[in-house]
Order: C-alpha cells, then structure tokens, then sequence
C-alpha cells in the first residue's frame, strides 16, 4: 500500500511511544507553536549548556506525523552541539522538500529518515516541521539569552 | 422524474477521474468547495470564446453581448432567491460580502442608520465560520462598539435562553450563520429575526452552507443581508453575491471604490451610483458571474427542494450508519432536524489528519482541522474533526465508503 | 522569429468572430479588457475538470493537486514581476488591489509606519483612473490626510515642475499611474520614486497598462506596491494582482478578513499569519489564478519587449495616420517617446458615442467617454473622447480600417 | 445599412437643429443630469402653469441620441397637460425597452417614433432616456412646489 511509504512502522512506534513527552520545567526558552491550518500545537522547552543541547522536552496535540517529528527529534539532537544541530537539521530540511526524490542519510538523520515519505504529500510537510520549527526558534531565543 | 444522483454525477467530468492508485473518486468535501458540471464550465468558455468585453462601458457589439449576458446572471441570482434584480451585488465570495457590510457599516458617518459607536453591539454566534467572525471583531475594534455572542450548546445548538440580553436596545447587526459548516446545525432564525427587528437591529446571514443546498427565500426569511459564495453553489470559484434590502441598500456607504460606481467625480470628491454599480467597482468578474447564473439554473432545473429531501436522506443514512461504529463520536446533532449534510466526528484517538490521509489513500476526500470555526471546535473541546459534506451528486454508495474506510483506518492505526 | 500578430490573433477564437451583418472582428479595446488565447480558456476548464478542491484546507490529493496549481501560478507571476514570491498576492482586480493598500493602510494604528492622520499627505495624479483616485479620496476622508495632486499639461505629461512642494516632509503615500489608460503618456518614475523615497514616502504603482504591455521589473522601478488586473494581460475576469515589497507587506494591516489568513483566532480576538496569506481571505480565486498564471507564460513565451515593441510600431502608424485627417485631435503625446498603445482623439463635431456606433458597425470596437478617468478629461476640455487601445494580436491592417472608419463617419454624420 | 435604423434622418435633423436649446431664464424646476458612463450632461428648466407643461428649455452636451431625444421632447410636451405627459412619457418608456419589436405610435410619439431603433441598442437606450428623466425629475419638483 502506498500509505505504507508515509507511516513508516518508526512513526507510528513514536507516535504511541512519544520520547520525552513531558515538559521539563527546567528550560532556557519556551516556544509555543501552532499549525494555523489544522489547529495542531506544541510547547516546546530547550535547554542550551553553551552551545550543547542538553534538553528538549514538549507537550501537544497533533497528528501522527507532528507528534513522530518531534518525538524523533528530541532523540536526534539531545546530546549534541549547535554545529551538528544545524548540519542535522538542514539535512531533514532538505528530505522534506525533496518530493520523494530522496531517502535520507541515515548516518546522519537516523529514525527521521522514515519520515522521508512525507515529502511526497505536501499538505503533510508542515506536520513534520511543526516540532522542527518550533525548536529553531527556541534556540535562536536560548542563544539571544547568553 | 426521480432524483438520481448517479445520473447527475455523470454531469461533472471531475467524478471520473482516478484517485491514488486509480481508485474512483469519492468527493465528500463539497462544504469546502462544490464540483461543477459541464454547462458551468462551458458557460465561462464560451464568454470568453464569444462575448468578452467589458461590461457597461463599451458601445460595441461585445460590449453589449457580455452586458446582456451579465445582467442576465443577475436576474437568475434575483430569482432564485425571490430578490429584486437590484437587490444584488456580484462579489469574489462570501467572504469579500460580508467584509463588504461590515466596512461599508464602518464607512457610515453620524446620522446615517448603519453608524456604530461605543455603547452600540454587534452580536454573532460562537459558530461563525472566521469569515462571519472577523470582520465583525475588526469593526467594533474600529467604532468601539462591544461583540457578543450566543453561545453553542453540547448538542450543537444554539443557545437562545438570553436571547434578549444578548440582543438587547445597543444591538445594531446580528450576523449569523443560517447553517453550520461544521456541525449541520440550521439555526432558528424566525425567534432571531423577530427580536433583532424588534430592537432596530440589522440581520446578516451567512448562507454559505444553506443558499447551495435549500430552497432560500430572502422575504421569507425575513433578513436584511445575506452572502454566499458561487464556488459551493455548482459555481466557479472567483464569484459569490451579496444581497441586501434595496431601502437598506440605498443607505449603506460603499466599500470599493473605483471605476463605473460613480456618479460625478472631481478631483476631491465623487458620488456614487445607485446600487448594485454603487457596490461593483471595476470590470466586474463577467465570466464568473455568468458561469454562477448557469450553476443557479443547472440547479433550478433539478429542483433545490428536490436536492434538499436527497442530501437528508443522505444524512439520515450517514449518521445511521456512524452510530454503529464503536469509537466514532459524531459533533453535532444526531438528528436530521434542522440540520444538513455537513458531518463533523472523530474517531477514537486516531488523529482527523491521518484520519483524512488513509482515506483519501481509498480515493475517498473529506477535509480534516479546526474547519475555519476555531473557536467552535475549542469551545466543543475537539481542536480538529473530521468532516464528511454532501452534494447532489453523492450517493448511499459513497457513503458506505466512507464507512468501510473509516474501519478500516482504525485497523491501520491499531486503534 | 519575428513577431507576427496574424499569427498571433489565430491564437485567439473570439478573433474569429463576426459582428453585425458578418464583419470581421477589429478588436481595439484592449485597454478596457483584453482578449483570451485558447490555453489560458484551457487552464480554467482543466482546473475545474481535473484538480478543483480548496487549496490549503484538505489533506486530499485533489487539494494538493489544487494548491500546487495555485502556488505555480504565484511563482509564474513573481517571476514575471522579478518580484519574491510571498510578495505576490491573489486578488479579484486592480481595483480591489488599490483598495487593499488604501484600506490596510486606513487599518494602522498609531505606531504603525502606515498610520496616517490629519496634517500627512497623500498624493496622487490628475490623469488617474477613478479606481487610483477614488480609494485614496476615501482614505483622506476617515483619516484626515490631505489629498494632492500632479497636474497633467496640455501635452498629455505630469508636470513635475513643483515636484518638492507636492511631495513634502508629510507625504506618506505617492500613487500614481504607470501608463495613462487615457493618454498613453508613460510617466516618469524614478524622479518620483527618488522624491518619494526621500521623504520616507511608499510609492504606489497602478500597473493596469504597463504590466500587459512591456517589461516591467519591480526591482528596477524602485516601487513599494503595484497592482494589475489580469484581465487586461489575456488573463481570465476576475483576478488581479496586488505585488508589495516583502518588508512593507510585514508591517502592512489586513485588508478582507475571514478564512485561511489568521494564525490563531478565539471569539475576540485574531492573529494573522504572514504573507501572503495575510491577505487572501477565503478560498481564492484559484482557477482565475492558474489562468493567469497560463496567460503570462503565454505572454513570456512570445517575449514582452517584442510585445512592446510591436505596439509602439502600431501605435507610430496610427497616430500618423490619424494626423493625416482633417479634424481629428488627438488628446496626449504625439510621439511615441514614452508613451504606449492607448490612442484617444476627438473628430470634429462628432460625439464619441456616434463615432464609436458608426465603428461598431463595422466591426471596430472602440471606448467612448471619460475612460473613468472623468477629472482628466474634464481638465483637458474634453467631456468624452473615442480610445482606441492596442495590443499584440492588432495589425497595421486593423488600424487601415480604423482610419477609414473614421473618414466614413465623418461623411456619414456630415461632419 | 443597418445602422440607418438607429441614425434616422429625423434624429440627425433635430441632432443639428436642436429644438429649444436655450435656457429660459424663468423657470418652476431646473435640474441636471449626467449620464455617468460617458459624461453626457443636460440641465433643463421647466415651466408649469397648474398641470400644464408652458415651457421647456435646456443644455447640454451629448451624442446625437440624448440631444435628439431631448429636443423632440420639448416639441412633444410643450402644452400638454400632465396626464397627456404621462401618457406620452409611459409610451416612450415601453418603446425604448421593445428590444427593436415595436414601431411606436406615431399618434402619440410624433418625431419620437425615430427613435424606435434605439431599443435595439441596450447601452444607447440610456442616451435616448438622459432629456426624460431630467424632465420626469424636474416636473416631481414643480409640482412639489406647487
Ligand atoms: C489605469 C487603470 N487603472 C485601474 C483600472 C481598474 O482595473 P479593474 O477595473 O480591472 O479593476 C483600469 C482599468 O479599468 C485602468 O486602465
Ligand atoms: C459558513 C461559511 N461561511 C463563510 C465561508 C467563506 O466562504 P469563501 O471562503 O468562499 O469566501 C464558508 C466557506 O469557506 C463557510 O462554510
């Protein structure tokens, strides 16, 4: 089925086991972000050490999509620094826009290569990227705080 | 001659093509926007093949042909709601109409009828389709005017237990929906009307949902003001029509200003024509405008009460068939009283979004969020359903689809 | 390949037609509305036959098939313009396109770099057409701005000569037109842009009879905001567009409020999402948008500096000829430096709307009047003039009949 | 030639020898007219002696139909008395919008009947109106002053 290609078996397991549900009330930033088309929303709390992520903790309501993105994230970039942060995430970026042309490097993007599907349902694009979007504009708003 | 939905669907060459992997398509989204059928489609075309010109203003051949042809599509929108032909105003759609009455209101000085100010209300409901929402917020915002609201019970209905100190001596405009674009619900609007007029007040109906699928008679409904839009209305899309009250009509100011709604123009000030020119500045969507007078008489033809008795009958049977489903929560009332075939539910925990994507994988289009009534869906405490529309051009088939789908997305999801 | 109009008009069905007792069709009001080549009647029909749904609102693949069309159709238009794409706005017309900048910019509030107020100016042209006039009159009303104006000279051209008292320290709109639809008298914008600019003025663009007609790059130009309608670009009735820089537009309040441009919405209050979105309220215009967007592929692919090239020809050729007749006036430049296609004239004692009819009788189409460009004509002395405008299917063949035309109403009204 | 049917010798007559072209300086009602769609204006003044049209005078600039019209009206009207008028006008007003069906009364319409091929030109039916709406308007007001 071609659905298949979109909810990938790792989606659906994020989405019924979302990884790091639960806002940590420790946080250098908070952002609150929302997909005016579809009424979906994330919090999403950042903590910096310098330039390392050391937490990433959310709460929402979303579809599967929104909620793997973010659950999948969280295990991607806890741990690492600002440098491979941006390397990361410009890599998701352009699996997202690839219209299904691309499957991803999974030495760099991991779990978020079963999302490489979505790129080929463009109303979905945005789902993905909620979690993405929302993390960015932590970070720009932890990093003006240093 | 019996109603056959089959029959009409081979009118529109869209319900042909395939879906997916070649899957028919099975369109239940027509509260978002409608299919059109051929004659629509060849109405526009053979404008712009045979007579485009633009109207009023040219004293050629073409000019008078589109002219003719224009006014004639105005005489059809007059009729088919039991209107005066002035009495109608071509728009871009429902949403430029009803931003049309609220700015015009907010361009009327001191001492005309449609003047606001502070201590004056504007009362909506809390089912209003953004398009019937903000134009109101943005106009007490800039006259001071207060907003109130009725409120939505959990059955969907409208509150009407305060309904004379919701509308009370302050009260200047009522606009409401005449039917829910996400609940079904066709509101009362007999009691509505009564006390808005007892009060002075203006009443503006949204008939988005209600002029495409029901007979609509605007001296019936004893109304001031209505909008709709032409592209959920068999229509093509660019067209929609305000009507108002020619007495009121002739009082409200004009929204758009520019080219043929004039009367005399200096450098430093003009008067406007009377209405409808006075409310239809610049060439006019000509092509639109006839290919929405084609729609209105595509409907005609069949007959809207005919249309109506078909689409409950529809709904009957959709709301039937989701009450067997474990899980599936229907929003909105569970009866088709006072209600049409706009059907909003959720199922289970499965998210509308992946809900709406599984089945369209079957061909099968429903339209999934918050359907541009956010703070409806907030206040009813699901902040997106999914939600079926019918048409004319749906059948009992299609329904069962639809069910068959929805079960089969519960399997999909583990749910 | 050489441009070659015959061909060109073939690509044209109604030019195929026959008006009165079976002339040929001499279509010469371009200016009013242009024609439409069969591939862009094509993209309307295939829309609607094959991918119409809502754009941005299902999660089905008729709508994404339906987005895509429309978000083409926005990158055909920027790049047309050498514009960003979020810089480009659907809208139903020019005339719309000038009165969401006058109301938006009516909608700031103090604080905000549009607000205006009693002792600011706006400033407009006396050759405007009443759609570039009548919003900012307006606008001047509700905020107290004083409106002035650049005053046309007996050539047909703006007299700038007291360009820095027109445009002063409290100037904070210029708009003005970019071609005369009367004249033809193309204006000088970078001496305005540059005045404007350093005020701290925005410099609003009427792009109604430049953007059909030649290259325009809203980057050189040194604009803030532009509007066309495509129905003068062989695009379909009812879209038009409204372009702004991407900075200004961030700044810039909503016009129509409704569906699909807010970001968060509870009972009293909204959010707005960026552009472009910001201002297109309501399912769009979407197959009027794809049209447009076939129309100027089609515009691009024949190559707009030949297009305008081709009408100064014409337009040499005709204003020629018409110097050769006795009693013919023509009212604006003389030559073709600066000026375009749009030709209007005065013969004798003969009113424009007998000398239009005696035209259209045989099978020229003409425009008579003011061209709702009433100060304009009443400055120049000239209640009602005959216009004829030109585009790329006209030939040197047509403008032949023309002249004869006019000698032969000459005799026929004894004149 | 078609066209010969809207252009008779009639109208082009009174188009060049307009009949009562001159304003009367004493007058009941004086209005102005303006035909927005092409700038067409009239100003006409009108006498009544109780409901008897004495005088009627006017201005203006226009094409040969409005001009023509307004001129074969004076010579219609003046001396009639206002039942007479109406009669006359409601005759008018049904001939102009008989698509080009009907050939007028000439027992009513005199020189009016010229006319007739106006109604099968809808955008020039205005024009061949201008001069008896002015005049409709003008007498509303003499007899409100009365
Ligand atoms: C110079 C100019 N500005 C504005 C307009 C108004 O355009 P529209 O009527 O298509 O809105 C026109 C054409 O009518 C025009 O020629
Ligand atoms: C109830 C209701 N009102 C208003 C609208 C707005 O109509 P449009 O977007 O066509 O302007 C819609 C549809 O979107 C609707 O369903």
């Amino acid at each position: 089925m071609e659905l298949d290609n979109l909810y990938q078996e790792v989606i659906l397991d994020h989405y019924k086991r979302p990884q790091h549900k639960k806002l940590n009330e420790a946080f250098d930033a908070q952002v609150h972000h929302v997909n005016p088309s579809c009424g979906d929303e994330i919090t999403l709390n950042l903590r910096l050490d310098g330039d390392r992520v050391t937490d990433i903790s959310w709460d929402g309501v979303g579809c599967s999509i929104s909620q793997a993105s973010v659950s999948i994230l969280t295990d991607l970039l806890i741990g690492k620094d600002l440098i491979q942060v941006t390397q990361i995430s410009d890599a998701f970026m352009h699996l997202m826009q690839s219209k299904g042309t691309e499957k991803g490097d999974e030495a760099i993007l991991e779990d978020a290569v079963a999302l490489a599907g979505v790129s080929q349902y463009p109303a979905r694009i945005k789902c993905a990227l909620l979690g993405w979007m929302a993390f960015k504009d932590a970070s720009t708003q932890a990093l003006a705080k240093q | 001659m019996a109603f056959n939905a089959a029959l009409i669907a081979k009118d529109f060459p869209i319900l042909d093509r395939k879906i997916r992997d070649g899957k028919r398509l099975i369109y239940l989204d027509s509260g978002a926007t409608s299919q059109k059928p051929q004659v629509v489609i060849d109405a526009e075309t053979n404008f712009y093949r045979l007579h485009n010109a633009a109207v009023h203003r040219g004293a050629h051949q073409l000019a008078e042909e589109a002219t003719d042809a224009y006014e004639g599509a105005r005489t059809i929108v007059a009729d088919f709601l039991n209107a005066e032909v002035d009495e109608v105003i071509f728009t871009k759609g429902a949403t430029e109409s009803l931003n049309l009455v609220a700015y015009a209101m907010g361009n009327a000085l001191a001492g005309n009828r449609f003047h606001l100010k502070t201590g004056d209300s504007i009362v909506v409901t809390e089912m209003e389709h953004h398009a019937n929402l903000l134009p109101w917020q943005e106009l007490a915002a800039r006259t001071g005017a207060t907003l109130k609201w009725f409120e939505v019970t959990a059955e969907g209905r409208l509150d009407l237990s305060s309904i004379n100190s919701v509308i009370d001596d302050n009260t200047k405009v009522v606009a409401l929906t005449h039917q829910s674009n996400v609940l079904g619900t066709i509101n009362p609007l007999e009691a509505i009307a009564k006390r808005a007029h007892e009060v002075g007040a203006v009443v503006v109906l949204d008939a988005c949902q209600s002029v495409p699928h029901m007979p609509v008679d605007v001296k019936a409904l004893n109304i001031d003001f209505l909008a709709f839009s032409g592209h959920k209305a068999l229509g093509p899309t660019g067209v929609g029509i305000f009507w108002g009250r020619s007495n009121l009509l002739a009082d409200l100011p004009p929204f758009l200003t520019g080219g043929s709604m004039i009367e005399n123009v200096t450098m430093t000030s003009a008067t406007w024509a009377p209405a409808p020119r006075k409310f239809e500045a610049g060439v006019p969507n000509m092509a639109q405008a006839v290919g929405l007078g084609t729609a209105i008489t595509y409907l005609t033809s069949i007959g809207m009460q005919a249309i109506y008795d078909h689409e409950i009958a529809l709904t009957s049977y959709l709301l039937d068939g989701l009450s067997r489903l474990e899980d599936v929560h229907v929003v909105g009332p569970l009866t088709t009283e006072n209600r049409g075939g706009a059907i909003s539910f959720t199922v289970g925990e499965i998210h509308p979004h992946d809900l709406g994507q599984y089945l369209d994988s079957l061909g099968i289009a429903v339209r999934t969020g918050h359907h541009c009534a956010w703070p409806l869906t907030r206040k009813l405490g699901v902040p997106a359903t999914t939600r079926a529309s019918l048409y004319l051009y749906n059948t009992k088939s299609d329904l069962d689809s639809l069910l068959d789908g929805i079960e089969g997305a519960k399997e999909y999801f583990g749910a």
